[in-house]
């Protein structure tokens, strides 16, 4: 088994769930190192679309920010945000939305708001962008966060985008026709939603990782699916893709 | 009309304290020479409005330009916080900072609302959230077919729309390519508009019929800023300065840090300290 | 998924009888091959949506395909009335055509809608007029900021969508320039849909990197009919044929003339047959 | 005095109340031709808009219809006809609307839609189009008819297009901020609205042409201005470019 780090195991779990035919809203951070890692290897043919109006794009570089120049140049084409939001997004022709975020709770709700009160906040975080129509407008959500006790909470000061509710039933109530958080994918584990409460519950444990490892860093008490097994460690091609196009980045935007 | 003039007077014109400022570009073509002009000016009380009030709102908050910000995600794009914007809401400094926090879709739908003149716009959005509960402008409408409850925000309409472009042509027509974020709906839907551009032309000489073209008629006061998006990037001019987006997080940190970058950079500068920019990232 | 095939095969796999049907394209890139494939195919008790039923629709209708237009112009422009359509509404001939009657405005508005998975669309419109009095769907509602009451349409969400573009390319993506219409619209609103093309390429070498492109997996069927907007225009490949505009008056206005030119024309031809007027006006 | 048709005379007099810095939207026949002659003569940068989406169009020939391909190849830019009607008509950015029709009322309100009952019509018209919104978005509004007993009506069967209301009352009490229709050019005169009732009232009479024929031709009693002169006579160079537009446009047509 090639040596890998926790983080490059997260990306390459969220690259190996994107398919083909899928027409991705990807975030940066993670989630672009994940969909362009799947474009490398297994889905050539996916479709990547960034909040700035860029659909179909093949970037050589993760980009910066979602609206590099690169992602333009690379794309099939690129439309104003206004369309974006209001054909592609909330049109309903997206797949699947990738969202992170500073805190979520067990039913997948995130924070990227405040940490404490809205009005007087400890920590003012950047706040929703995208996700709050992202996380209903999308075919499926996927999730990737780092495990970590200040980011996995039993309750949420403020939700800046719903996954199943707080209570999990409230997404159904609401009617949305969306399926909402389907993955959660983090630097130990693999979370999928309860069929019946729509708790995130842990399916797949990465390699290396333990239940005491993961129960400390999760602040409520995790469940286990009947059948959760060992995640699949990087291969050695995911590896080399993920390093590859990762050290581009790098020397492109330290330039 | 479109009127050609130096940003130092475009600004005088057309940017007043207490004024509502829109100042757009989503990643490219972001007006930073306009900003920091504002900032030279010493415009005060300004309602900022922007979807990602990214460095140039930043630089603006920390030298005391906004009594209120209308935005939907304030960080430094990949790199992490907007540390001034923070200073101001948590500390309130330098001043006090009012905010009116929506979801980009609303955002985009307010501009788009505003430039085709409705008081409103509904989108299928906030759903299961808690935004509505701490911004009072998120309402809703009842479709009048199915029942169904969609949320609302009012248009946005600006008194002064700022937009930064690739070029004008000698009758003010003005072309954008590229992203082209919310600028049109930008500059029709504000009352007065200023527009920075990389190049004047003899004709734009649009690569298509169907090209991002504003006709001079709907454009206010143009300005020829050469390098004016930087540390953002004009498409075809010069790529983005990403790695002056990662420095400013060490910059802005620190108060005094800030001040002393702002007075070197900006307070003893002009607009024409931009076009270096433009040589140096060519694309 | 775009997947390529024979304008027949198309018609026959996408378009059943009593559908809603929109096939759109504004003076530009009407879609009359698919048009005359529907006749040929005998469909039946469509609802036919388009802005401007022009001649296609006036065929279709002549040929006794539709139930019901849904419309906001009905005339053949520059030249006078659609004698076919006129002749079902007032006399019933072939049979009863119920209609639907919307201003431009709102029919613009609802594809929009439609396209942005809205169920209504809201517009400053229908002021003190007589349409909202005969028709039904014409609704309002009350601006949650202003009190100001403002005009709705239903979306419109067509079963299936028809267009014509300039080019596609391999994957099945595809292009329009030029007078663009409404046809991103429909084919973003539509259940499935059916674009016919003048030419497939290697790669669509967009002029702009905003060019109107339809990504293949928002597209259904593509069929290659050169020629297929006859005697509307493709931009770039033919143009507009006036002088045929003109002489569907005379053809038009006599039922038996209009079944005698249906036969030889349509029903006696297949797709094929348009390739000889793209050459024949060739821009 | 040039000879001339009541045609051209009317499309001429409707040239030149066009000014240099009008954003015109512009229809078919009349308004196209008086809207290019203006551009041809007295006001070269005025801009002409179609309602299929070409802004700041020059043509060579007048279009057959509003969207023939020469409105785009000569274009500043072309936009979809959903951004057409909701950016540029309903945004407020046209300051004269042209309109005609089949028949008027002395309130300049129009019909196009039908004659007789709307459900068993006697003669099924074309319809509203862009009218309804350019009745009342546009800044002021120009019409163009032809004057007859058939057209100019003392009551309309159905309104397709509001002028100042069935009793002049009715746009002021809708609150529409725009001005309506302040000029009806017709083949022998042109109205005005009257300030205070709004009813259209002839302001000039063209050469040739009398009361008693005008009388003739109106299905109301026409009220005349006090200062109710005669139209200035087309000149030669009017009629010369006006003729030399329609020349090249016949010749374009039938090829």
């Amino acid at each position: 088994m090639a040596d890998f780090t926790r983080n490059e195991m997260m990306t390459i779990v969220a690259a190996r769930a994107l398919k083909n035919d899928d027409v991705c809203f990807v975030g940066i951070g993670a989630p672009s190192a994940a969909c362009n890692l799947a474009r490398l290897t297994h889905a050539p043919q996916i479709t990547l679309i960034y909040e700035s109006g860029t659909i179909g794009t093949r970037p050589n570089v993760l980009p910066l920010s979602i609206g590099d120049g690169e992602l333009c140049e690379t794309a099939l084409t690129t439309v104003s945000v206004p369309e974006m939001f209001r054909y592609w997004l909330q049109g309903g022709r997206i797949t699947v939305g990738f969202l992170g975020g500073a805190q979520i709770d067990k039913f997948a709700n995130i924070n990227t708001t405040v940490v404490g009160d809205y009005d007087k906040p400890k920590v003012r975080l950047p706040g929703g962008g995208g996700a709050p129509e992202i996380a209903t407008n999308c075919g499926e959500i996927f999730i990737t966060m780092a495990m970590g006790k200040r980011a996995f909470l039993d309750k949420l000061p403020f939700i800046t985008s719903m996954g199943h509710g707080p209570t999990g039933k409230e997404r159904r109530a609401y009617g949305t026709k969306s399926k909402g958080p389907t993955r959660l994918i983090t630097d130990m584990c693999v979370f999928e939603p309860d069929a019946e409460t729509k708790e995130m519950t842990i399916v797949s444990i990465h390699p290396g990782v333990t239940r005491e490892e993961i129960a400390e860093n999760c602040g409520w008490t995790p469940r286990y699916a009947a059948q959760c097994g060992e995640t699949p460690a990087p291969t050695a091609q995911e590896l080399e893709v993920l390093r590859d196009i990762q050290a581009r980045t790098k020397a492109a935007h330290a330039a | 009309m479109a009127k050609f003039m130096g940003l130092a007077e475009a600004i005088a014109q057309n940017v007043r304290d207490g004024d509502t400022v829109a100042m757009e570009g989503f990643t490219h073509l972001i007006p930073f020479a306009a900003g920091h002009e504002i900032i030279r000016q010493g415009r005060k009380h300004l309602t900022l409005i922007r979807m990602t009030p990214d460095l140039i709102y930043d630089q603006m908050i920390g030298m005391g330009c906004a009594d209120k910000l209308v935005f939907s995600w304030g960080g430094n794009p990949g790199v992490g916080s907007t540390h001034r914007m923070r200073d101001a809401v948590e500390n309130g400094w330098p001043n006090q900072l009012a905010i009116e926090e929506h979801s980009h879709a609303a955002m985009a739908n307010a501009y788009e609302a505003g430039a085709a003149n409705l008081p409103f716009a509904v989108l299928r959005g906030y759903i299961g959230v808690d935004l509505p509960k701490v911004n009072s402008k998120i309402k809703s409408v009842t479709c009048p077919y199915t029942g169904e409850v969609l949320a609302t925000v009012p248009a946005h309409r600006p008194d002064v729309g700022i937009i930064h472009a690739q070029r004008a042509d000698k009758e003010g027509n003005v072309l954008i390519e590229g992203i082209t974020g919310c600028q049109k709906e930008v500059v029709l839907a504000s009352k007065r508009t200023i527009v920075t551009v990389e190049e004047v032309v003899e004709k734009l000489n649009p690569p298509s019929f169907n090209s991002v073209v504003l006709p001079h008629w709907t454009v206010g006061a143009i300005s020829h800023v050469v390098g004016g998006a930087h540390p953002s990037y004009a498409q075809g001019y010069y790529k983005r300065d990403n790695s002056f987006y990662i420095a400013w997080d060490k910059i802005s940190r620190d108060r005094d840090t800030f001040l002393a970058w702002m007075k070197e950079n900006v307070l003893e500068k002009t607009p024409e300290a931009f076009a270096v920019h433009a040589k140096k990232g060519s694309a």
